[in-house]
C-alpha cells in the first residue's frame, strides 16, 4: 500500500449524531484536500417559532437536538424569560440544574460508553461488547438507567422534558422520588469508580495529538457552570456578558465550506467538555478532578481526544453535585409555586452548556408574547471550524500510519467531539461534491 | 341492620392500627385539586368527606389491566389461571358506588362465574360512608333505592363528633367490632336516619328507574341523539370513569424473550368509535349518535330491564369527565321529554 | 433466521432512535431477536437488504426521496419511526408559513443558494409506501418493544386508534380542563400512556390524530376557553399533525 | 369459596387435519386431549387460542355426531386467524366452549327445513344441515340454498356436489359474479329464492347465516313468501372479547350475543334496532 497516495471518503460518519462526512485526497505525498463536511438537511428552525406563542418556543426548539433536549429547552426559557423580565425562583433554579446534571449524565454516558469505548476496544458498536465485557456493558447501561430516570422524575420524560416551562415546572418531583434517587446516585458513585478503571485500561488508545486552540464556555463564581454564568475564553482575561454572545461568536462563511462558522481570537475554537474543564477545572469537586488525574488529565489540556476523559470527569462532577442539590431541595422544602407570568414585548438572551459545549438561544417577542425573531447557536456549530484545523494538523502527522488506520483516527476524532450535527444544521450551509 | 357508632379520634386510631397491622388498607385521599382511592400509608390521608373520586373503588376488583393467564408461548397446556389481589378493607366509599359494586357482583356471578373478580370481591370488606359533601353532578338519590346494602358490609353517617355506623354482613360486624365501635344509645337509628335525609343532591334524574326504563322505549329515534353526538369526541371518558361499566378488552403479550407471556384484560369503553368492529371493518355501531344512544340505554334501561338493578347509581363522574360537556344522563333525558 | 433490521434517519433530532439506546438493558433482548445490521448512530456497518426497517425524520429535499425510495425497494417491512416521520412532526410548522421567507429569514443573503433549498416537508408516507408507524415526539419505547414483538413472532403490530383521553383516565389523572387549562387529549392518538397531561401539561398531539377527529367540537371547546382562533390554529399545528383540523 | 376454576382457561385441543378451501378460508380438524367430545349444539361456537397470540370466536362446524373430534373453518382476517393459518398438523391450540344458543334442531322435527347461507355463513349452518341429514327421517324438506361471491369462494365444495346429486335435497346455488366455468347460477343469494316450488311457509323454518349485508334482503324475500318471524332463524356475528357474557363487546342493544346468540328467531330480536 502506498502512503503517498490516499482518498478517503468517509460518506456518514457513524456513531455520531447527525451525518458529517470526511474527505481526505493526497495525492504523491502531497495533501490536497482535507475536509470535513455537513449534509444534512437543514431545518429551519429559528423561522419556525417566528409568529408562535412564547409558550410553544421551547417546546419547539427542544425538537433541534434530541441528546440536548433538555439543553435546548433551558437556553429558550432563559431566553423567553429574560425577553420578558421574568424571575425565576431559587427551587426552579435547582431544578433546573438538577436536570441540566441529567442531561449531562445521559449525554456523557452514552457518549463515552456507547460511542467512543467500541472505538478503543475496535469493535463496530457496543453490542459486541454486550458479550465481551458484559460487567462493563451493565453496569453502562445501570447508570444510564438512572440518568434517564433522573430525566424523567425532574422533567417528566427522558427527552424533549415536559415540566419545564417559563417560569417553573408545571409539577414537582415527590420528595420519596427525590429520595430514591439520591440514594442511588449515592450508590452509583462506586460504580463509577468501577467504570473509571474500566477506561483506564483502554485509555491509552487515545491517540497523542496535540494543537492549542481557544477554548470557549460559561464560567460562574460560585460554580463548575452549566446553567448559569458568563462567557469566558481561555484567550481573554475577564468574563463577557452573554448578551454580548455575538463578538464571541462571530458567524462567517468559511471558503473552504459553505458552513457558517464561529471564531473569536483564533482561526477557530472549542467548546464542549475540554472547553468547560480547561476554563474551569479549580471548581471541580477534589474526587471528579481525581479522576481526571487518574486518566491523564491533570490541568489544561491541547488534546482534543482528551474531551472524552473531560466528559468522564464531568460524569463524576455530576453525579457529586446531583446529590447536593437533592439535598438542598429536600432541607429546603418543595413548595407548588405559581407559575403564572405577564407577557410583554422584549428581545432576551438564554445561554448554558449543553454536553457538547456552550448554546445560545435569543428571541425577539411582541407585546402578545408571540415571537418576531429568533437566533439559536448551537456548539456543534461552533466546533466545525475547530474540527477541521484539528484534521489539516492531525492528516500529515499520521499520514504514514496509513489508510485505514488515518481514517479510523478522523473519525475517532470527530466522534471525540461527541458532534451533535442535526443540531446545528438548521443554519448549516451545505455543500455536496 | 344494627346500628353502632364510634368517636371520629377513635375511628382514626382504627385505621392507623389498620394500616400498621400491614393490610393493604385503601382509602379516598387529595390528588390534586381532586380525590382518588388510594393505598393508605398514614390514617391523616384517609379524606372521608370528599366531593367524588376521579375512578370509582371498582378498579380494585376489576383493574384497569389484569393478568387473567399465564402460559409459556406456542404450548397451549402451558395456560395457568392467575388471580390478583385486593385490598382488605377499603374505606369511604359513596352509596352509589356501593350500589355500583352491587351490580358489578351481579353480572359477574350470573351464568358464567368470574371468579378473577370473583375471588378479589370476597376478599375485601366494604366500609361505605354517606357523602357530606356535595358534589353538583350528582343525582344517586334518585337512581339507587337500597342497591347500595347488597354490597356494603357497612356505612358510616357523619354525626359530627362521631360517626353512626350502619351494619350490615357479617363482615360488617367483625368490623366493627375491630373498631371497638359500641352499641348504637337509643334513638341512633333516629339520627343517622336524620342525617341521611338531610343530604340532598343539586341534581336528580326526572323518573324513577322502572319509569326511566318505560320511558326511553320507543326512544331509539328521537333526534336528541345525533344532535348531542356532533359534539363527542369519542374519548370514552364518560364510561372509563363509570362505575357500573365493565367492559373489557382481551390482549396477549409477551416477554421479550418470546418465549413466555400473559393474556390480560383491560378495561375498554363503548364509546370508542372501534369498539364493535368486526374484520372486514365493518362496524355495528359507526356513529357516534348510536353510542351514545347505547350507553345511556344500558344505563337507563338494559340494565335495569335485566337485573332490577340500577345500570346508573347517579355518581356523577361522567358529567364531570366529558370535555364536551354532553355526557350528563340527567341533561339528556331531560332533552328527551322535551 | 433473525430478521435483519435497518434504521435511517432523514431530518430530525434523532430523539427517537435515543430512545433505542434508552432501552438499557433490554437493547441486549432486542438484539437477541433481531440482527440489527445498519444503525449509524450506534454501529458501523452496512447492508444491502433488510426486512424490518425503521424510518426516522421527515422529507425535505429531493434527493432524500431518492434515497428513501432506494430505502423501500430494499426493505420488506418498513415502519415510519417517530413524528417526523408518521406525520412529519415540528418540521411541518414550515410549511404553514411562506417558504421564501422562511429561507431568507434563516440564511439571509445566501437564502437562494441550491444547496440550501428545501421542499415542503412530508411524511415518509407522503413519499413511499409505510407498513407500520410507530407515532410519537419521541416514541413511546414500550410500544417500540411491543412492534418488534409482534413482528418477531408473525403478528401485525396493533397501533392505538383511540384518544388520549382513554390512556389518560386509566392513569386516573386530573383532566387539565379542569385545572384551568387546555389539552388536545380528546382528538389525539393515543400510545404514549397520555404522558403529557399525567406531568400536568396539555396533549400536543405528537402521534397525530385518531382517525375520526371531531375537530368542530375540538374548537368549540377550546374558543370556549377564551382561545382566539389564532391560538386554536397553533394548539392544532405545533406538531402539524393535520394541517386541515385547523380549517 | 373461590377460586373457582377460572372460565378463561381453555383445554388443549391438537389439529389433526387442516387444508386450505379457498384463499382465506382453511379447514381444520382438532381433537381433545383424551379424545373427548366437545359437547356442542348445531350453531354453537369456542373461543380458539393461541398462547401469546390470542383468541378468536370461531363456529363449530361439524356435527355433534362427529364423535371425538369438531371441525371449523377459519378466514384469515387478522392476527389470531392468520396465526391458525400458520399452524402445522399435530400443533395445539387451546379451546373454550362451547358456548352460546344452538339452532333448536330438537324442537324442528316434522318441520321442512330452508337453510339460506352466503360466504362462510356455511360454516355454522354446516352443523345444523349434518345434524339434519343425519336424521333425515325427523325432518320434511330439506333446502339448502348456497351463495358465493364468485367461484374461488366455495367452501366444502365436494359436499356441495354431493348435496346438490343427493334426491332428498333441494340444492341451490348461485355465485354474485360469474366465470366461463361456471354453468350454474349468477346474482345474489335472493335471485334462488323464485325456484323453490311449493313453499309451505307455515310448515317451514328458516335458517340464515352470512355476511350482515345479507340478512336484510333475505329476510324481506322470506317474508314475501309468507315466512312468519317466529320461522326464521339467524345466526349473527359480532365483536367478541371473552364469550362468556361479560366483555360488552358482543351486545345488540340489550342482548349479549355470546349469551342469546349467536343463534336467535327473529321474532325475538325483531325490537333491537341494531340486530340486522
Ligand atoms: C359467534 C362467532 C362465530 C364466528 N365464527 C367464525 C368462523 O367460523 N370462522 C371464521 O373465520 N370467523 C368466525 N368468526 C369471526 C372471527 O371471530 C373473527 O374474524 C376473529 O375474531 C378475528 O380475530 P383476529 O385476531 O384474526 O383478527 P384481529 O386482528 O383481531 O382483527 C381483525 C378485525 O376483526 C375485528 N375483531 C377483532 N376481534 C374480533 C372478535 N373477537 N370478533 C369479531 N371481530 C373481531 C377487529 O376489530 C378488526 O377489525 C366468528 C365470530 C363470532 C362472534
Ligand atoms: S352513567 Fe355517569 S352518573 Fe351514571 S354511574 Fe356512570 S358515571 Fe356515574
Ligand atoms: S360523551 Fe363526552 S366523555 Fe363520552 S365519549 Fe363523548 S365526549 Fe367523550
Ligand atoms: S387531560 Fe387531556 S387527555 Fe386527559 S382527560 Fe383531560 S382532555 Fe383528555
Amino acid at each position: 500500500m502506498n502512503n503517498d497516495s490516499m482518498k478517503i471518503h468517509v460518506h456518514h460518519v457513524t456513531r455520531i449524531e447527525g451525518h458529517g462526512n470526511i474527505e481526505v485526497d493526497i495525492q504523491n505525498g502531497e495533501i490536497r484536500k482535507v475536509e470535513w463536511q455537513v449534509p444534512e438537511a437543514p431545518r429551519f428552525f429559528e423561522a419556525m417559532v417566528v409568529e408562535r406563542d412564547c409558550d410553544q418556543v421551547a417546546p419547539i426548539t427542544s425538537r433541534i437536538c434530541g441528546i440536548c433536549s433538555i439543553g435546548h429547552t433551558f437556553a429558550s426559557l432563559k431566553a423567553t424569560e429574560a425577553a420578558m423580565g421574568i424571575q425565576i425562583t431559587e427551587q426552579t433554579r435547582k431544578l433546573r440544574e438538577l436536570l441540566l446534571h441529567g442531561e449531562t449524565l445521559q449525554s456523557h454516558i452514552l457518549h463515552v460508553c456507547y460511542l467512543v469505548v467500541p472505538d478503543l476496544c475496535r469493535v463496530n458498536s457496543v453490542v459486541p461488547l454486550a458479550f465481551t465485557h458484559k460487567d462493563v456493558v451493565l453496569l453502562v447501561t445501570k447508570l444510564h438507567r438512572l440518568a434517564n430516570e433522573l430525566c424523567d422524575v425532574i422533567g417528566g420524560r427522558t427527552t424533549h422534558p415536559i415540566r419545564a416551562v417559563i417560569n417553573g415546572f408545571t409539577m414537582l418531583p415527590k420528595p420519596k422520588e427525590l429520595e430514591s434517587l439520591r440514594k442511588r446516585l449515592v450508590e452509583s458513585v462506586e460504580d463509577l469508580k468501577t467504570l473509571a478503571g474500566f477506561v483506564k485500561t483502554i485509555a491509552n488508545g487515545l491517540p497523542n495529538f496535540v494543537r492549542e486552540t481557544e477554548y470557549i464556555s460559561l464560567a460562574d463564581q460560585k460554580d463548575y457552570a452549566f446553567y448559569d454564568g458568563d462567557i469566558k475564553s481561555s484567550d481573554v482575561k475577564g468574563n463577557i456578558p452573554i448578551n454580548d454572545y455575538r463578538k464571541v461568536t462571530n458567524e462567517y462563511i468559511s471558503p473552504q465550506s459553505t458552513a457558517k462558522w464561529t471564531k473569536y481570537n483564533r482561526e477557530a475554537y472549542f467548546a464542549g467538555a475540554l472547553a468547560r474543564y480547561n476554563n474551569n477545572y479549580k471548581q471541580l469537586t477534589p474526587f471528579s478532578y481525581a479522576v481526571g488525574k487518574d486518566l491523564g488529565l491533570d490541568g489544561v489540556s491541547y488534546n482534543p481526544f482528551m474531551n472524552n476523559v473531560a466528559q468522564v470527569v464531568e460524569v463524576v462532577f455530576a453525579v457529586e453535585r446531583s446529590i447536593q442539590i437533592i439535598d438542598d431541595l429536600l432541607g429546603n422544602g418543595m413548595k407548588e409555586e405559581d407559575n403564572s407570568f405577564k407577557r410583554r414585548a422584549g428581545q432576551g438572551v438564554g445561554a448554558v452548556e449543553v454536553p457538547r459545549g456552550i448554546l445560545f438561544h435569543d428571541y425577539t417577542y411582541d407585546e402578545k408574547g408571540k415571537c418576531v425573531k429568533a437566533n439559536c447557536i448551537i456548539p456543534t456549530n461552533q466546533n466545525h471550524a475547530n474540527i477541521q484545523l484539528d484534521m489539516e494538523k492531525l492528516v500529515p502527522e499520521f499520514k504514514h500510519e496509513g489508510k485505514d488506520e488515518l481514517q479510523f483516527k478522523l473519525e475517532m476524532l470527530v466522534r471525540a467531539y461527541d458532534p451533535c450535527v442535526s443540531c446545528s444544521t438548521h443554519f448549516m450551509k451545505v455543500k455536496f461534491i | 341492620m344494627d346500628f353502632m357508632q364510634i368517636s371520629k379520634k377513635d375511628f382514626q386510631k382504627f385505621v392507623e392500627n389498620l394500616i400498621q397491622s400491614k393490610e393493604e388498607v385503601v382509602g379516598v385521599v387529595k390528588k390534586g385539586k381532586h380525590f382518588a382511592y388510594d393505598i393508605l400509608e398514614k390514617s391523616e390521608q384517609l379524606c372521608l368527606d370528599y366531593t367524588e373520586t376521579i375512578l370509582p373503588p371498582k378498579k380494585y376488583f376489576l383493574p384497569v389491566e389484569e393478568t387473567l393467564l399465564k402460559y409459556k408461548t406456542g404450548v397451549a397446556s402451558s395456560y395457568e389461571a392467575t388471580y390478583g389481589k385486593s385490598p382488605k378493607v377499603i374505606i369511604g366509599i359513596h352509596p352509589g358506588d356501593m350500589a355500583a359494586i352491587a351490580l358489578l357482583d351481579k353480572s359477574f356471578s350470573e351464568g358464567e362465574k368470574d371468579s378473577h373478580y370473583l375471588n378479589k370481591r370476597a376478599n375485601s370488606t366494604l366500609i361505605g360512608i354517606y357523602p357530606t359533601q356535595s358534589f353538583p353532578h350528582r343525582f344517586s338519590n334518585s337512581m339507587i333505592e337500597k342497591d347500595a346494602y347488597k354490597a356494603a358490609d357497612c356505612f358510616l353517617v357523619d354525626l359530627g363528633n362521631d360517626y353512626g355506623i350502619e351494619v350490615v354482613t357479617e363482615k360488617g360486624k367483625k368490623i366493627a367490632s375491630a373498631m371497638k365501635a359500641v352499641a348504637g344509645e337509643k334513638g341512633l337509628n333516629e339520627k343517622i336516619a336524620q342525617a341521611k335525609a338531610k343530604i340532598k343532591d343539586e341534581v336528580s334524574m326526572p323518573f324513577s328507574r322502572r319509569e326511566l326504563s318505560e320511558f326511553l322505549h320507543n326512544k331509539e329515534t328521537h333526534a336528541e341523539w345525533k344532535k348531542r353526538a356532533e359534539k363527542c369526541f369519542s374519548c370514552g371518558s364518560c364510561v372509563l370513569v363509570c362505575p357500573t361499566c365493565y367492559c373489557f378488552d382481551v390482549k396477549d403479550t409477551v416477554a421479550l424473550s418470546l418465549q413466555e407471556g400473559e393474556r390480560k384484560r383491560m378495561w375498554d369503553g363503548c364509546m370508542l368509535e372501534k369498539f364493535a368492529n368486526v374484520a372486514g371493518n365493518h362496524n355495528f355501531r359507526k356513529l357516534a349518535g348510536d353510542r351514545l344512544k347505547h350507553r345511556i340505554f344500558r344505563k337507563g334501561k338494559y340494565i335495569i330491564d335485566k337485573f332490577g338493578m340500577a345500570g346508573c347509581v347517579g355518581c356523577g363522574r361522567c358529567s364531570q369527565a366529558c370535555v364536551a360537556n354532553i355526557a350528563s344522563p340527567v341533561d339528556i333525558v331531560q332533552e328527551l321529554k322535551k | 433466521m433473525k430478521p435483519k433490521v435497518a434504521f435511517f434517519d432523514f431530518a430530525c433530532c434523532e430523539g427517537c432512535q435515543l430512545q433505542i439506546a434508552n432501552l438499557e438493558e433490554e437493547i441486549l433482548g432486542v438484539v437477541a431477536l433481531v440482527d440489527l445490521v445498519e444503525f449509524r448512530e450506534v454501529l458501523t456497518g452496512h447492508a444491502p437488504e433488510y426486512d424490518i426497517t425503521f424510518i426516522e425524520g421527515s422529507i425535505t429535499r429531493p434527493e432524500d426521496e431518492e434515497r428513501l425510495k432506494d430505502i423501500r425497494k430494499r426493505s420488506k417491512i418498513l415502519i415510519a419511526f417517530g413524528a417526523c416521520a408518521t406525520t412529519g412532526g415540528v418540521n411541518k410548522i414550515k410549511n404553514l408559513r411562506n417558504l421564501e421567507t422562511v429561507r431568507k429569514e434563516v440564511y439571509q443573503d445566501d437564502w437562494n443558494k441550491p444547496h440550501l433549498n428545501t421542499a415542503p416537508t412530508k411524511a415518509v408516507d407522503e413519499v413511499v409506501k409505510v407498513d407500520y408507524y410507530l407515532h410519537g415526539c419521541p416514541i413511546n419505547r414500550n410500544e417500540f418493544l411491543s412492534v418488534v414483538k409482534d413482528l418477531a413472532m408473525g403478528k401485525v403490530p396493533r397501533i392505538p386508534d383511540y384518544p388520549v383521553c382513554v390512556e389518560c383516565k386509566l392513569r386516573e389523572n386530573e383532566c387539565l380542563y379542569d385545572l384551568g387549562k387546555t389539552c388536545l387529549g380528546p382528538i389525539a392518538r393515543a400510545g404514549c400512556a397520555a404522558i403529557c397531561p399525567s406531568n400536568k401539561s396539555g396533549c400536543e398531539a405528537c402521534r397525530g390524530t385518531v382517525p375520526n377527529p371531531n375537530k368542530n367540537a375540538m374548537h368549540e371547546v377550546l374558543a370556549k376557553r377564551n382561545l382566539t382562533v389564532e391560538a386554536i390554529i397553533q394548539e392544532f399545528t405545533m406538531f402539524a399533525v393535520n394541517p386541515e383540523v385547523s380549517k | 369459596m373461590y377460586p373457582e376454576k377460572s372460565i378463561y382457561l381453555p383445554q388443549v385441543a391438537t389439529i389433526t387435519k387442516a387444508n386450505m378451501m379457498t384463499k382465506v378460508d382453511r379447514y381444520f380438524e382438532f381433537e381433545l386431549e383424551g379424545g373427548k367430545d366437545l359437547g356442542h349444539k348445531p350453531g354453537q361456537f369456542a373461543e380458539i387460542s393461541i398462547p401469546g397470540i390470542g383468541e378468536a370466536p370461531i363456529s363449530i362446524s361439524s356435527s355433534p355426531n362427529l364423535k371425538g373430534k369438531f371441525e371449523m373453518v377459519i378466514r384469515n382476517v387478522g392476527v389470531v386467524t392468520n396465526a391458525l393459518h400458520n399452524l402445522s398438523v399435530g400443533s395445539t391450540v387451546g379451546v373454550r366452549g362451547p358456548y352460546g344458543t344452538h339452532f333448536p334442531m330438537e324442537k324442528l322435527k316434522g318441520r321442512d327445513l330452508v337453510f339460506v347461507s352466503g360466504g362462510i355463513g356455511l360454516v355454522p349452518m354446516r352443523s345444523a344441515i349434518h345434524y339434519a341429514l343425519e336424521n333425515r327421517k325427523d325432518y320434511g324438506r330439506i333446502m339448502i340454498l348456497f351463495g358465493a361471491r364468485d367461484i374461488t369462494q366455495r367452501l366444502f365444495v365436494d359436499e356441495l356436489a354431493a348435496w346438490s346429486k343427493q334426491s332428498d335435497i333441494e340444492f341451490l346455488e348461485t355465485v354474485d359474479v360469474g366465470n366461463p366455468d361456471w354453468k350454474g347460477n349468477v346474482g345474489v343469494i335472493t335471485t334462488l329464492f323464485s325456484k323453490i316450488k311449493d313453499f309451505h311457509a307455515a310448515n317451514t323454518t328458516a335458517f340464515v347465516v352470512g355476511p350482515p349485508v345479507m340478512y336484510k334482503f333475505v329476510i324481506v324475500e322470506l317474508f314475501k313468501m309468507d315466512m312468519s318471524k317466529s320461522n326464521i332463524i339467524v345466526s349473527l356475528e359480532r365483536h367478541m372479547k371473552c364469550g362468556v357474557g361479560k366483555c360488552g363487546h358482543c351486545q345488540i342493544n340489550r342482548v349479549y350475543v355470546c349469551q342469546e346468540g349467536p343463534v336467535f328467531a327473529l321474532d325475538a330480536i325483531s325490537e333491537l334496532r341494531e340486530a340486522i
